[in-house]
């Protein structure tokens, strides 16, 4: 517990020393990210070592403030989400010392720096705190801190509205958590987690729904996501990492600890969240496929393994509410190993668009194209990213979706709703699978194969080392993540014992033990297999030169870059099918006559839910406000009489 | 030491109408409230150390009569302690900041972008005078102890700021001016029919209008009378505190007055009339009453948060902005302390905070018009470049002032929303929270689009250095009020508590 | 005395009337002084026995200041402000002698309702809440700026009246305290009028609304 | 000793594989009254193409040539997983159907990013057609599994298939049928086999499996043509154990039952092409979600029961 203070103190220390040495942004940079390595060091200590001893640390500090007392719990369920945390900070902070030196003298290093330490240790808090107080301390200083990262670009227009729903977002969400506070600790003059007792009956369901809205706005499932695609990609990369490797997870960590403190849940609450996770991951994936902007279709991508997490916290709900409790216990595993597994690839995947942001000048994916050739460790990182993105063995993100299908398929033969329930998840597994297949394969080809499609592109430069070491090692832990899956099976017991019981603990071991090692010498075989077959190429060539010459275009021997198939025309058939939910506007060329003159042809993808329902429903309460704007009419006589007509009216009512 | 503390300001703010020397005139003002501070700082220390555990009205010392029966004008108890340790506080910044305002003000008097042309400030002498005047009534208010007295002074704050507000010589701010004088003094004249019927509540007892001595009999009081009383007080007082629909004179005074008269007017002055309110809630609440007015307090502080988030919304000048902020916040404290317990508790912290935060904001709004010379919305765009420090003393202001922690706001809203839930006042903490969501959004969407963004430089504008007189202040108190959030000091505590405890009724129960 | 007291009553009830009819500036500050001095006589009329000094001294300070000092500083605000010399109502004289009369019987009912001790002058609630109403009658429904002062004015006389009735006794230095108030208030206000006058045409209060939120027309597409 | 049973049912679908399209071909020669290729075809091009010197264009990458190594490595891992004639490979296990709906993903995902390598309009378009149908397919596919599991109570592919017998057919006939005939259009869609997909087109513009290949040649090709066979296989030996519920005991009939029973399925697919037409592009999607709508209905036929 100290070491997770001390690095607290590292952290807080050196945002204020990236701050004091803003003029000089080389030492900002240096103070900054040597803070937040030596944090996450000091951080992934503890993390790691109570994750496998399983005793809880609690700290308890005298703080004087109403309601606050500053108690830190250290459990393993907190340490499963902090050694995220630590690894993807650590490694973002060395990410961000070559990504933001390409910003030195035109934006402030040093205030980046300390609200880059500031967040990573008000997500640490958050993970930790014991008490409500302390908590939205931490919740609300990583809402701030990622706002004033999210408006890094400030001038851009796209950056302030970006920050602007984003705090909005952060802000309503922080009130719904003060109900549920409220609500939880009506009874107790601190109000620490300790002490809080779960209301019965509707008051419980209103926790249970004050808290599934306030932390569903951080994790951003749909429909509470509008923030997270605008955001992520306005955050500079190493930011957006963060934002999207864990920040959001901060939301499933407190949904978690809602069920957790409520011991056995009504099957509904499953179902709610079931439900809304399937609609996330499907139309999570499904949004990635229709966007131009790689970080934006990872935003969306976010959405979608959100979306994977709740649908299987859904399924263990519904299963432990039927005392089907093997199967609960997967499905927890399942969501929590894909919060440890989301962290790696995403992050990976985020620095990886941040590469190309910063290598060809922009991320729009019409306007790149044959980065491999350029960057050509990028490429192959990103695109082992968007292979464990997809689930793909023998990446990470296959084991802990694994999990969820083990328990969608355990429940699919048992009687009742669970089965039904059952059915849904996998589906909507497979479905948001397929889906994201197509969109990473769509993103990853036309920013990194083929020719390139502009200028700026051709002139691509390969990122730099420290760019490049980060992304090597996420992606050497996603690799390992993925094949010694069965090695993460201790901690991740610990965590779910720690969160939902320790049977359920036990238990998810147990079930989930076997299939995995099978699926690690899947792995392992796989591995072997490609190194075979790449050897026997070889063997095959047997050192005869292979020739070369232009891609074979049917016979056309001139073929330019502009006929590449582009990433709208590789979703078109995909999105044409699926318009009536996503409803991208496009204006197509209409050939009428035998020899048609040039032609233009757009697409955009829209932000259905945001101008669908949120920035109507703003527009409408604003309308109203205006109707009632003639109470401040400007005439003083009027003003007298409201004065007038409340007294009489308070008189003839009360007395 | 309480004569002292009135004397002083009276007797510089007269001195001031005859000072001709400026430096000297400014020394003077800036001395008076260093002074002013230092003695309440006494009096807080004095009443911590020797006054622990005391109840409402049993805990005064220090009056014009030191003898416990014989009744004092003047005297201080937890709640009027604490309403003038803020006000003498905010005093203290208000004088530091009106030198350095004044100095530039002189250097380059303000030009009205909208109607472009330029106008003339008020005499100087009669600015520092009046402003000396209202110290020295404000502190009489807090200190008073007879509620026709009270009465009295909340008047003569009314009548001593319009002078204040009308500093620009210009025909918005007379407008506003006018439209302030003539609904507080309306409003007010209101309070004085509740101070009669509260003294016909206690013609049997004898009571007169002395606090204590209602106190005591409060049991005795005619209730149905003490009901009307409450009522006529309620909107009197109701109406200079600023709640809603008797806030109409708040944004256009606080838009039109000059920086630092804002300040003292959201900070000072509506704490002033909430002291009136509290001080009739606490008899009606001794003579069992306190469910009627805590329905009335409940009652106007959600239908001023409503209106503040209406219009929030689509709000054109930043200063009226503010304004409605206020007008939320004060709200707030209706609604905190209408629910009593752990609210009551909150809606004092929440005074002191929004007191200094907002303080702090409309100091920097001050600076904001010297580099811009508007007032609108639209027209400020990108502050950060043009004055980076102004552009962070905003920000922090929007953070704080929504109630983001650590900030003794978001303790007070935290523990008013969990009283309300408590009591299973579900709905009103339904609307309370929705309101707040609203606030806080209107307010975001214009501190992003002020503070950010490129910024295309005016024609004919010179470069602005920001003026660091100004700046400070605001600082500092921003730096209070987050440490409010982090740390409360064990005597702040005791005073909240006591001061909670003299809103009388269920309110006394603590936490 | 009482049968005299309730004359005097009845008078004020009947400056009432005439301060909603009239339509001279003028005369309004007139009746409204007359109001005034008559109001502070009341309490030497309504007590039993002989005064005592104190109320006398106290009646005297009151007519002087209502008396004469107020007329005097409203004349000559209303003569510099150069203003046209009636009153200008937002509603025709006959609308508003209707809702005099109508305040009138509001009031004998909100007086019998109210929880009012006994009194011993008939009508003197009654007569004060509705002083109080005319007083709002004038600020809400005349539109100069004058007037708004001259309808405060109503409203403290009402007040006062109501003190009376009720019998409560403020201490000297309180009583005193309110008075300097409204001194000073009109003498503010005065000021402010003569403001007013200059930086505007005129003291029609329909100038004084351009600080107003009212999107009119900004709303409903 | 046992090792050797799954040994040579590994080796037996390696070395065979390539001999279900030689039947195929053979089939719609017969229905076209022609001779056709021999039936070893594929094995003389297989190892042609293993001696030829490839050609790679200029613009492409390591993601080009990675594309058929891991293609062809993913198979092979599938096979190591897929049961035969109804009994456990090496890799059986709770889940092992899902590990290889992963594995076939895997190796959709490294052929369509080799033929986008290329930045070829063509290739592309075929990426992008492979890639649609997936998302259609996959669905129909994972449904008609859980069918299956839900049938047999059975969370293993050798489990469900070994669960499979003459009796479960008499009690779920119907929901059986439609499993088959889900896996069938499956089959027939992933395989690029016509309605879906025309492998015999010389028309790039209509192609979709066939054009993402075009510009790989030599032992990438063989490769390519390879793992094209073991995917038919693997479908091929789904619907096969499914169709074959009779576990006789004796490893060496059932094995010898299974790959006649293969034989048959291939015989089928030939039939088919020979007797339909190939869809219009657009209606591909239909055709899937009818297998779809299949295996979903199966399901509900079951979870009814």
């Amino acid at each position: 517990m100290a070491l997770v203070l001390l690095s607290f103190v590292i952290l807080l220390l050196s945002a204020f020393l990236a701050l004091c040495l803003a003029r000089n942004p080389r030492r900002a940079q240096d103070a900054g990210a040597y803070g937040a390595v030596a944090a996450s060091l000091a951080g992934l200590i503890p993390s790691v070592k109570v994750l496998f001893s399983g005793v809880s640390e609690t700290l308890a500090l005298p703080w004087p403030v109403p309601l606050g007392s500053f108690t830190l719990v250290l459990d393993p369920l907190s340490a499963f989400f902090l050694v995220p945390v630590f690894i993807l900070t650590g490694l973002s902070a060395v990410y961000g010392v070559d990504y933001l030196a390409h910003y030195t003298g035109k934006k402030p290093l040093g205030l980046a720096w300390a609200a880059f330490n500031v967040l990573t240790a008000s997500m640490a808090l958050v993970f930790t705190a014991g008490n409500a107080v302390l908590f939205m301390l931490g919740w609300e200083l990583m809402a701030a801190s990622s706002f004033l990262l999210v408006l890094f670009e400030h001038e851009k227009a796209q950056a302030r509205r970006a920050a602007f729903i984003y705090i909005t977002a952060g802000g309503a969400g922080a009130l719904l958590l003060l109900a549920a506070f409220s609500l939880l600790g009506a009874g107790s003059p601190v109000m620490d987690f300790s002490s809080f007792v779960f209301p019965a009956g509707r008051a419980a369901s209103a926790v249970f729904l004050l808290a599934l809205c306030g932390f569903g706005l951080k994790a951003g499932f749909i429909p509470l996501h509008v923030w997270l695609p605008e955001a992520h990609p306005a955050a500079p990369s190493h930011v957006s990492a963060v934002m999207s490797g864990i920040m959001i997870k901060t939301g499933v960590y407190g949904i978690i600890r809602t069920l957790s403190l409520a011991g056995p849940c009504p099957e509904w609450w499953g179902w709610t969240l079931l439900l809304l996770g399937a609609a996330s991951c499907l139309l999570g994936a499904l949004f990635a496929l229709a966007q131009h902007e790689l970080k934006r279709v990872l935003a969306y991508s976010s959405i979608e393994n959100v979306g994977i997490i709740l649908l299987a916290l859904g399924l263990g709900v519904i299963g432990a509410a039927n005392r089907a409790y093997p199967l609960a216990a997967l499905a927890f595993a399942g969501a929590l190993l894909h919060v440890f597994n989301h962290s790696l690839f995403k992050g990976l995947l985020f620095m990886g668009a941040g590469s190309v942001l910063q290598g060809a000048g922009t991320a729009e994916l019409e306007a790149l194209g044959g980065l491999s050739k350029r960057m050509p460790g990028t490429a192959m990182l990103f695109l082992a990213g968007a292979a464990a993105a997809c689930a793909l063995p023998p990446f990470n993100g296959f084991a802990g979706e694994f999990l969820v299908y083990l328990g969608a398929f355990r429940s699919v033969s048992s009687t009742g709703s669970i089965a039904l329930a059952g059915v849904i998840a996998g589906l909507s597994l497979a479905c948001a699978g397929a889906l994201a297949a197509a969109a990473f394969s769509r993103a990853g080809g036309a920013a990194f194969l083929g020719e390139p499609r502009t200028e700026r592109a051709a002139k691509a430069r390969e990122c730099g080392p420290l760019m490049l070491f980060s992304m090597r090692a996420l992606a050497a832990l996603c690799l390992l993540a993925g094949l010694f899956s069965p090695f993460l099976l201790l901690p991740l017991a610990r965590a779910v014992g720690s969160g939902f019981g320790p049977a359920a603990g036990l238990e998810a071991a147990e079930a989930a033990a076997v299939p995995l090692i099978y699926v690690s010498a899947g792995g392992l075989l796989l591995l072997a297999l490609i190194a075979l077959a790449w050897a026997k190429r070889r063997a095959f060539l047997g050192g005869r030169k292979p020739a070369e010459g232009v891609t074979w275009d049917c016979g056309y021997a001139a073929p330019t870059p502009r006929m590449q198939y582009g990433a709208s025309s590789f979703s078109q058939p995909l999105t044409d099918f699926f318009q009536p939910v996503l409803r991208k506007l496009g204006q197509y060329p209409v050939i009428s006559e035998y020899f048609p003159g040039k032609a233009s042809f757009s697409t955009e993808a829209q932000a259905v839910f945001y101008n669908s329902f949120y920035y109507p429903a703003a527009a409408r309460l604003r309308d109203l406000a205006y109707r009632f704007s003639w109470i401040q009419h400007g005439r003083l006589q009027i003003y007298i009489m409201y004065i007038v007509v409340t007294l009489m009216g308070l008189l003839l009512w009360k007395l | 030491m309480i004569t002292l503390m009135m004397t002083l300001p009276l007797a510089a703010g007269v001195t001031a109408f005859i000072i001709r020397n400026d430096k000297a005139r400014r020394a003077l003002l800036q001395w008076t409230a260093r002074l002013h501070f230092l003695l309440t700082a006494l009096t807080v220390w004095m009443h911590v150390r020797y006054g622990m555990g005391l109840n409402l009205f049993s805990g005064y010392f220090g009056g014009l009569s030191p003898r416990d029966h014989a009744p004092a004008w003047f005297a201080y108890d937890a709640l009027g302690l604490f309403f003038i340790g803020i006000t003498s506080l905010l005093f203290l910044g208000a004088a530091h900041y009106a030198v350095a305002y004044l100095a530039a003000e002189k250097r380059d008097p303000g030009e009205d972008a909208d109607a472009g042309f330029i106008f003339n400030n008020a005499p100087e002498t009669v600015f520092t005078g009046c402003l000396l005047l209202f110290l020295a009534a404000m502190t009489a208010v807090t200190a008073s102890r007879n509620m026709g007295l009270l009465w009295a002074l909340v008047e003569a704050t009314t009548l001593l700021s319009a002078p204040l507000i009308y500093f620009h010589r210009h025909k918005r701010s007379l407008e506003a001016t006018w439209k302030y004088l003539l609904i507080c003094s309306v409003g007010i004249a209101l309070a004085l029919m509740g101070n009669l019927f509260l003294g016909a509540a206690g013609l049997k007892t004898g009571a007169g209008l002395d606090l204590p001595a209602l106190f005591y009999n409060a049991a005795a009081l005619d209730k149905p009378l003490l009901k009307a009383a409450f009522l006529f007080l309620f909107v009197g007082y109701g109406t200079k505190m600023g709640l809603s629909p008797f806030h109409t004179w708040l944004p256009d005074a606080h838009s039109e007055a000059p920086a630092v008269v804002s300040a003292l007017l959201s900070g000072a002055l509506l704490n002033c009339a909430f002291l009136g309110i509290l001080r009739a809630n606490a008899v009606c609440a001794e003579a069992g009453l306190a469910d009627f007015t805590g329905g009335i307090l409940m009652l106007f502080g959600f239908l001023s948060i409503l209106t503040a988030a209406l219009f929030m919304l689509g709000q054109r000048d930043y200063k009226r902005l503010l304004a409605y902020s206020s007008i939320e916040h004060m709200g707030i404290l209706a609604l905190g302390a209408g629910l009593g317990g752990g609210a009551a508790f909150g809606a004092m912290l929440g005074a002191l905070s929004h007191s200094l935060t907002k303080a702090g904001l409309f100091f920097t709004s001050g600076v904001v018009l010297a580099s811009e010379k508007t007032k609108r919305i639209a027209d400020v765009r990108g502050l950060w470049r043009r004055a980076p420090a102004t552009a962070v003393l905003w920000l922090a202001g929007f953070f704080l002032i929504t109630g983001m922690p650590p900030s003794g706001i978001f303790l007070a809203k935290f523990l008013v929303l969990k009283e309300a839930i408590r009591l299973g006042h579900y709905w009103l903490a339904g609307g309370y929270l929705f309101f707040l969501a609203v606030l806080f959004a209107g307010m975001a969407k214009v501190f992003i689009a002020m503070t950010f963004g490129e910024r295309e430089a005016k024609a004919g504008e010179k470069p602005f250095e920001e003026p660091r007189g100004m700046l400070v202040p605001a600082a500092v108190f921003f730096v209070i009020v987050v440490s409010l959030g982090l740390y409360l000091p064990g005597w702040l505590n005791m005073l909240l508590e006591s001061a909670a405890a003299g809103l009388g009724g269920a309110a006394g129960a603590g936490l | 005395m009482h049968t005299f007291a309730e004359l005097i009553i009845v008078l004020i009830i009947l400056l009432d009337l005439a301060l909603a009819v009239t339509g001279s500036l003028s005369s309004c500050i007139r009746l409204v002084a007359v109001q005034g001095v008559v109001a502070g006589l009341l309490p030497l009329m309504a007590g039993a026995g002989a005064p005592h000094t104190r109320a006398l001294l106290f009646a005297a300070v009151i007519v002087t200041l209502k008396g004469a000092v107020f007329p005097w500083l409203l004349m000559r605000a209303r003569d510099k402000s150069g203003a046209r010399k009636d009153v200008e109502p937002l509603i025709s004289y006959p609308a508003s002698i209707l809702l005099c009369i109508g305040a009138f019987i509001a009031s004998s009912w909100m007086g019998s309702r109210l929880p009012l001790p006994e009194t011993q002058v008939a009508w003197i609630v009654p007569a004060s809440l509705a002083t109080i109403f005319t007083g709002f009658l004038l600020i809400t429904t005349r539109s100069k700026a004058i007037t708004q002062v001259l309808g405060y004015l109503v409203i403290e006389n009402g007040i006062y009246i109501f003190g009376l009735a009720l019998f409560v006794e403020q201490p000297m230095m309180v009583e005193l305290a309110i008075l300097l108030d409204v001194f000073v208030a009109v003498f503010v206000m005065g000021i402010a009028i003569f403001h007013i006058s200059r930086e505007f045409d005129h003291i029609d209060t329909a100038e004084l609304s351009e600080l107003s939120d009212w999107r009119r027309g900004e709303y409903g597409k | 000793m046992e090792i050797i049973k799954p040994l040579s049912q590994y080796l037996a679908v390696m070395l065979l594989s390539p001999l279900l399209l030689g039947i195929i071909n053979r089939v719609k020669a017969l229905f076209a009254g022609r001779r056709g290729q021999p039936l070893l075809q594929l094995y003389f091009d297989l190892h042609k193409l293993l001696a030829k010197t490839p050609v790679y264009s200029r613009t492409t990458t390591w993601a080009f040539k990675a594309g058929p190594v891991i293609g062809v490595s993913a198979m092979v891992t599938i096979l190591a997983v897929l049961p035969f004639a109804g009994r456990p490979s090496f890799l059986s296990f709770e889940g092992d159907f899902i590990f290889i709906i992963y594995l076939l993903g895997l190796a959709r995902f490294a052929t369509v990013l080799a033929a986008l390598d290329t930045g070829s309009a063509f290739e592309g378009m075929g990426a992008s057609r492979e890639m649609q149908f997936a998302v259609f397919a996959e669905p129909a596919f994972f449904l008609g599994l859980t069918a299956l599991a839900r049938v047999t109570g059975q969370t293993s592919l050798a489990g469900m298939f070994g669960a499979l017998t003459g009796d479960t057919w008499r009690v779920a006939a119907p929901v059986l049928a439609l499993l088959t005939a889900s896996f069938f259009i499956v089959l027939l869609a992933e395989n690029s086999r016509v309605p879906a997909d025309d492998p015999n087109t010389h028309l790039e513009l209509t192609m979709i499996h066939e054009v993402m290949v075009l510009d790989h040649s030599g032992p990438e090709l063989a490769y390519i043509l390879y793992g094209a066979s073991l995917k038919l296989w693997v479908f091929g030996s789904l619907i096969g154990c499914m169709v074959l519920p009779r576990h006789s005991g004796s490893w060496a009939t059932d094995c010898g039952l299974f790959l006649l029973v293969m034989a048959a399925v291939a015989a089928a697919v030939g039939v088919v092409e020979s007797a339909m037409g190939r869809l219009r592009l657009t209606k591909v999607p239909y055709m899937l979600i009818t297998a779809f709508a299949f295996s979903a209905l199966a399901l509900i036929f079951q979870m009814g029961r």
